[in-house]
């Protein structure tokens, strides 16, 4: 399966970690995130949600991405899914997942790889709430996230 | 020419997905698009008033005013992202 | 499914992933660590481990790492799994899940789990090496990992 | 009496993972037990050298050598952990 995957389709956890580690044995520690789409957002219920996003330009930005995060830990492989098209409260959204020999940079690899997604890959957000439909608004907070690993260090 | 596009908030304010617009004349670059887009009708302008947040890539990659564009580029207008 | 297990059987990310969010609508975030064998360690050949267990004393260090994570963080639920018994290079040793409604606060408190399941949960590794068997040390990197804590703030 | 229990290589070394031992007399704490320990024979003075790691639990808490006794405790002696 692709490093990167943009899709309609639900997705395995399990079987997206076990795609990167069947077969290897130099792999000690896989850290992995799930988002799923919550009941609630800035106060109003969401009853559904629906990605749209930049075909073509998602994929590079998603590899651009993973390279990055190989250039800035030693890790061994990297999953990322992200799903499009229409999704109801409590389905999975995205999954990034990053096999290591060593817990501490998979866990930051794999952090900065979901940090980085939320500011620099081309997907929006539609919600439908009771009182309409509306884009979600970019939130500062993800900026402050991503801005945590321009020095080239990060958290970890 | 060169190909614009237009996703989430901004094409449906737009009523617009995709279009062909002449390369502007001169020293082509986004900012040339983009005042040549402003000048079309109230909906571009105040699609793209100064406080609007707004992102551009050119040929699927990030870019700015100053990016220069040639004969066939794909360049694209968008909210920023809220993925993942 | 109990929060906490000790169990000699595989265990299904996806599952357990899935255990904790299906039917649940406030659930934006779940980190997930899976460690596992590695086929090498401090510079020699493994070629099985075996994972010994202070059953008792194990599941109520468990139960309080969960229980110290959830009072230092506004997460939702918390799962470790941690097998005993002989494991192969490529077997998966332990998962912990931690979910909450975003994403900071769901990866810091699992690096905090597994930072304080590794110095302080009653477990003891041998490991099976062409010179014979040997007992794992302990490492000061964990013990380092763990003291980060200690300020009940860390690095996120 | 209180029940000591040994693990990993801390049993090994001292081929006993399970015993019974009396209480001490006067204050009884865990290092009274380790006192009592240490003058049974090379193998148990060896284990608890001062240069040795080990760690101790009382009714599977941790605890030190100043954590107070009582009759049918459990107390745990084991190396350092190296689970996860």
């Amino acid at each position: 399966m692709a490093r990167v995957r943009v899709q309609e389709a639900p997705f395995d956890a399990g079987r997206e970690i076990a795609a990167m580690t069947n077969g290897r044995r130099d792999v000690g520690a896989v850290a992995t995130f799930v988002g799923l789409v919550r009941d609630s957002n800035d106060g109003a219920a969401v009853r559904r949600m629906t990605l749209e996003h930049y075909a073509g330009m998602t994929e590079r930005a998603l590899e651009a991405i993973c390279d990055e995060a190989h250039s800035r830990w030693d890790i061994l492989d990297v999953r990322v899914v992200h799903r499009v098209g229409p999704l109801e409260p409590g389905e999975a959204i995205v999954l990034v997942a990053v096999a290591g020999a060593h817990r501490g940079e998979a866990f930051a690899a794999c952090e900065f790889i979901m940090d980085y997604l939320k500011t620099r890959a081309p997907f929006w957000k539609k919600e439908s709430t009771p009182a309409g439909e509306r884009w979600v608004e970019a939130r500062e907070s993800d900026d402050e996230a991503a801005a945590r690993w321009a020095e080239g260090g990060g958290p970890a | 020419m060169v190909t614009v596009l237009y996703f989430a908030g901004l094409r449906e304010r737009l009523g617009c997905g995709r279009e062909q617009i002449p390369l502007p004349a001169g020293t082509p670059t986004v900012g040339a698009v983009l005042d040549w887009l402003r000048t079309r009708d109230g909906r571009w302008a105040e699609a793209f008033a100064p406080e609007r947040a707004w992102r551009v890539a050119v040929n699927q990659h990030m870019a700015d005013l100053a990016t220069p564009l040639k004969p066939g580029d794909e360049v694209a207008f968008f909210p920023p992202v809220t993925g993942g």
